[in-house]
């Protein structure tokens, strides 16, 4: 790695600590949700882990004060950058009244906080994608400059929603950038039982754009492909496909024993590449990270993980007759 | 007062509330620059331009969702479905998005979309041209189904429709589009979302029915009133939800009930209608409560004579309001 | 007998098919290495092989619409949507393919597809692990809805729902899976499809039910058998096509009928059983027809206030039963 | 042209005259079915002009005694080839009960006939790519050499089931050839308003299997690319996509009038390439064919049409009561 590839994309020393910030925030969040659901604590979780650095680097090359996000049910690291708070992930996790996604309706990871331009997403997969294409569409109608992204898992990308999504957005050459983060699986099922294409991104050019497959654990490339991704779309010269690949470092979910169906080498393997470990090493190298720092990002991440947890603990949930609320405009 | 044909009264209220709300605008396959296949959208595409009234690919799961996504932001989509049956890709994002976004974002977001489609059979449409299916989206808390009757009734309840902040599914009859005409006023008005509409005062039968079918129903009830029979009719307007109060009020009005509908019978919305009403007024009534519908086939046949046997008509209606008088 | 859960009954029926019938295969996502997200599937990819117990890529309509197509040529696909609310995207292929193709080929080609969904609530499961969705189907001529309540059923049903020539949705409570066990008899049985039965006989008040709501409804009657308060369930088993004979039996058994479903009220299944009755034996009534059911809210919230509230289960049962009885 | 072009093929002289009646039939029949459309004697027409060159070429590649075919609408030309007769069209056309398709049931066009392995088809377009692809999965696990074929338009290749069809194919290299008739309009939109990819077969790309582009108006190429489609797929190289681009040269249905979105000049055009002159052309040219034999081909086609018309005219519809049949097994 050069030491200085994040100067020449055009981000400064602050910028990219910033991005490390973000993915070690949402590693940690995401492993500390792991122990409360081990000790009983929460019903459910899943995971970031491991797609870190494609979700922070691809919001980092975003406006994440204008454009619109359709994250999908990892992108904890989406979410975080786009202005969503430990605080408000633990709520969710601890399906508390005060949780701003859901009102603890819903699954953890099942996003959405409209003040963030964060999409409600729901748990079928790809129903986002041609959510997302409509915000592009509302974005040429308004004749605004921003763009709409959206995330799926490659498994996902089998779905017809993103055929019909992708296709419309081609056609009518619209401002939206859609990622496919590669984990290589779906649940149990390995990529090549999903997908006979060598590459997601080879689906573009069935589009009429731009496809680009990027390694997901570096947030660098991933920041690259997308910013350009976003500049191609501010310009009018419509969509991209980005295939983000890295690797799902944790089983499917809590509810999953992915031991049935891969083995710990290969799990092994791909924790080398851990983008947590090797942006760190990244910005040491660059002289940006030292120890000094790191421990105190550290114990930030610590205090804003412990106090989030504490405060979405004690919490109440919502009311029982709480549920019938909000079917309708009330 | 001017009168209207069923579908120029969808065009006009799609042309003013395009013209009222710049928000609004409309996409589906073929809407553009042919106006529709059923021409509801014509000249919108010369007076609106094209990105008003969009003429998409042919997948309807992105029409609608794409719709829904525009919804989202801000937009006043109003997607076509070219007919009912074909709305069926389209389950998904209309069920699993559309219905439950408000709920499951604890009312942070919402989609506020029209979904139109021509429904109904005695067009020579066949299995997939003819279909009647509300059913399949009348289980679903966060929609409303709006199925109109005359062309009064479209324009008001379509304009209600693009201006509420939910979906609603509309559902126009395609054989009532140039069969039915009325009076229908120049001027801006809505009508409400979630109330039947009683269409004839009565006191022997009362007749609970939507769409063509109140057509039928009231051409039965002015040839029943010469021998003496006065049919009541309500017409459901909103088939989801569906307004309890005035089916009740209706039920109890004269204590005898025939529910019609030119859906297959098993399942269908007029299922729901008999069980609010033995429910809620069983001792009201002096007879079995009555059902008229289609036969439980999966859809109209082509040949003639299998068509006409499955669709309901006056004379099917007739019969079935002079046994219940007659109970 | 070996007692049983409900899954492993799910998993036995499976196997045996599979071991009697050559062309029995299974298909859906993780059903193979992993054995399904529930272990429905459990161990028949190592007795079978990939190809009997195939993983498909991630989307449904093409799981339904392949194993369609796998039927069309006389194979008998059993296909696995891993939750009932994922669906939703093969409703297209459900209802204008598989439940219309013998009609419209005039009983030239028949689709002999099962399909398993775990349906249902009560599991941390939220909006879209929790619903019951046989309401979206359940006017479609063509198809059959089967919901068993006890291991025995499942065994015997699913086998039933393999063997038949028709489309058959087999929707098997995921709660149920390792709540309930029972005896089932190791040899090869089947059980009718569009039959239903009486889970317990009773004098006094009619209960009709599906799922596990009979399971809820049984431990309420017991508790009330002590009271004196004596309770006829009838478990409908089949929820499309109805049994309209046995639920006419019933309702005519106690006079005093309640209708239990964990689906939303407005739109369910139990709404139909309701028009049943009133059509057909209004005048044995001697209270209104009950209706016991979830909220018509979108679906069950995650928060467990909410879900508890939302949920159908004994207590509610038994303040319904009394109540109907005391009328 | 070259002369010879249908022997190095491995095509007869009888073969390629095969070939020509079951064009010249299929626009026959079509074109007397307007007639009676307009006489006000059947309801509804949507034709094969334009498309019978492509139809004919690819079911000659195929074993029509053994493989499935999953038509769309517009192939009258594949299912003439399949076994289906002029009278079976016109007893569907006029709705009697003896319709083999369907007893009346159908619209025209919605064709079927489990004895000639001709699927069943329906009104939404698309659902008929799984089911050969579902057809396919069965010959792979019966061991069996045949496959499945199926075809669609340009428009309806914009479905998610093309999409969730090809890809399921292509992961399990399953022996299906899927067709994609591009008339270049889907009713009133033309391909530029449906597809952004140059060619609709670059999306074959994204299923891993071979995609090409020939030219419809052309039996014989239609008939290579297949025939090339077929071998590998009994070879276990899996499936493949071919575009066959010709013009829709009628309205889209008896119920469209396509004047209101395209102009005279551009079907007179597209008229020129009309496949029904070409092939007699090349027919010619290769002396097969002459004005006598011509003349005797006509003569005969004409006595197959009217026959036709005047048994299914005088056939009768079902009986009102037969509506309640065949919802289940009887
Ligand atoms: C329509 C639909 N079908 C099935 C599921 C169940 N499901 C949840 S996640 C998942 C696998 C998703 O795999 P992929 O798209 O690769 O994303 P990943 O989880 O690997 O990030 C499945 C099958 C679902 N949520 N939605
Ligand atoms: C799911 C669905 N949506 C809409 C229609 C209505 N419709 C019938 S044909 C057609 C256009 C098809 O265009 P294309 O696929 O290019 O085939 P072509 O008719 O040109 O051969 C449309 C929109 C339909 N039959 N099915
Ligand atoms: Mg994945
Ligand atoms: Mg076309």
């Amino acid at each position: 790695m050069s030491t200085k590839r994040h100067e020449s994309l055009g981000l400064s020393n602050e910028q990219v600590i910033e991005m490390y910030k973000t993915m070690l925030l949402a590693r940690k969040i995401d492993e500390r949700m792991w122990l409360l659901n081990r000790a009983g604590k929460i019903p459910f979780v899943i995971s970031c882990q491991g797609q870190e650095a494609a979700q922070v680097g691809a919001s980092f090359a975003l406006n994440r004060s204008e454009d619109y996000v359709a994250p999908y049910y990892r992108d904890m690291g989406v979410v975080l950058a786009f202005g969503m708070t430990a605080k408000d992930l633990m709520l969710s996790a601890f399906a508390k009244a005060e949780d701003p996604n859901s009102g603890g309706r819903q699954m953890p990871s099942h996003f959405g906080q409209k003040k963030n331009r964060i999409l409600s997403g729901s748990s079928p997969v790809t129903t986002q994608v041609p959510h997302a294409v409509g915000v592009a569409l509302a974005a040429r109608m308004e004749k605004k400059d921003f763009v709409s992204f959206v995330t799926l898992g490659e498994g996902s990308s089998n779905q017809g929603d993103f055929h019909e999504g992708l296709n419309f957005a081609g056609v009518h050459k619209l401002p939206v950038i859609t990622m496919v983060e590669n984990n290589k699986y779906a649940i149990s099922v390995p990529i090549e039982k999903q997908i006979a294409a060598e590459k997601v991104s080879d689906r573009a050019i069935g589009y009429g754009m731009p496809g680009f497959t990027v390694d997901g654990n570096d947030p660098l490339a991933v920041y690259e492909a997308v910013k350009e991704a976003r500049d191609r779309a501010v310009n009018g010269e419509g969509p991209t496909l980005i295939e983000a690949v890295s690797y799902r470092l944790t089983a499917h979910s809590s509810d999953d024993d992915d031991r049935t169906y891969r083995n710990k080498e290969e799990v092994d393997e791909a924790k080398k590449k851990d983008s947590i470990f090797t942006f760190a090493t990244y910005l040491q190298e660059a002289g940006i990270l030292n120890d000094e720092l790191e421990t105190e990002i550290n114990d930030e991440i610590n205090r804003i993980v412990n106090e989030a947890t504490d405060y979405a603990e004690n919490a109440p949930y919502a009311e029982a007759e709480s549920a019938l609320k909000y079917v309708y405009e009330e | 007062m001017p009168v209207m044909s069923y579908i120029q009264a969808v065009t006009a209220a799609l042309k003013e509330e395009m013209q009222r709300d710049e928000k609004v605008f409309v996409l589906g396959e073929d809407v553009g620059k042919k106006g529709g296949v059923f021409r509801a959208t014509d000249g919108l595409y010369d007076e609106f331009g094209e990105y008003r009234v969009l003429d998409t690919p042919l997948a309807e799961s992105a029409i609608a969702g794409v719709g829904i996504g525009a919804a989202m932001y801000g937009m006043r989509p109003v997607a076509e479905m070219q007919f009912a049956d074909f709305i069926m890709p389209a389950v998904n994002q209309i069920i699993s998005e559309a219905a439950k976004l408000r709920y499951r974002s604890n009312n942070d977001w919402n989609a506020p979309i029209t979904i139109r489609a021509p429904y109904g059979g005695g067009v020579h449409g066949a299995l997939y041209h003819s279909q009647s299916v509300e059913a399949v989206f009348a289980n679903q808390p966060g929609l409303k189904i709006v199925m109109p009757s005359t062309p009064y009734d479209v324009k008001g309840l379509l304009k209600a429709a693009i201006r509420d902040n939910d979906p609603v599914l509309f559902f126009e009859h395609k054989r009532a589009y140039r069969l039915l005409k009325g009076e229908v006023p120049e001027e801006d008005y809505v009508l409400p979302i979630g109330k039947a509409d009683v269409k004839r005062e009565g006191s022997d039968v009362t007749i609970i029915t939507y769409g063509l079918c109140v057509h039928f129903a009231l051409q039965a009830a002015e040839k029943l009133a010469e021998e003496g029979i006065d049919a009541h009719i309500l017409d459901l307007r909103t088939v989801y939800p569906l307004d309890q109060e005035a089916i009740i009020e209706a039920a109890k009005k004269t204590g005898k009930v025939l529910l019609i509908t030119e859906d297959n019978k098993e399942g269908s919305i007029i299922g729901e209608v008999a069980a609010i009403i033995s429910e809620n007024c069983l001792f009201d009534l002096d007879a079995p409560i009555q059902r008229l519908a289609g036969p439980d086939v999966p859809a109209m046949p082509y040949a003639p004579t299998m068509e006409k046997y499955f669709m309901i008509n006056p004379d099917k209606v007739e019969k079935a309001i002079r046994d219940l008088a007659e109970f």
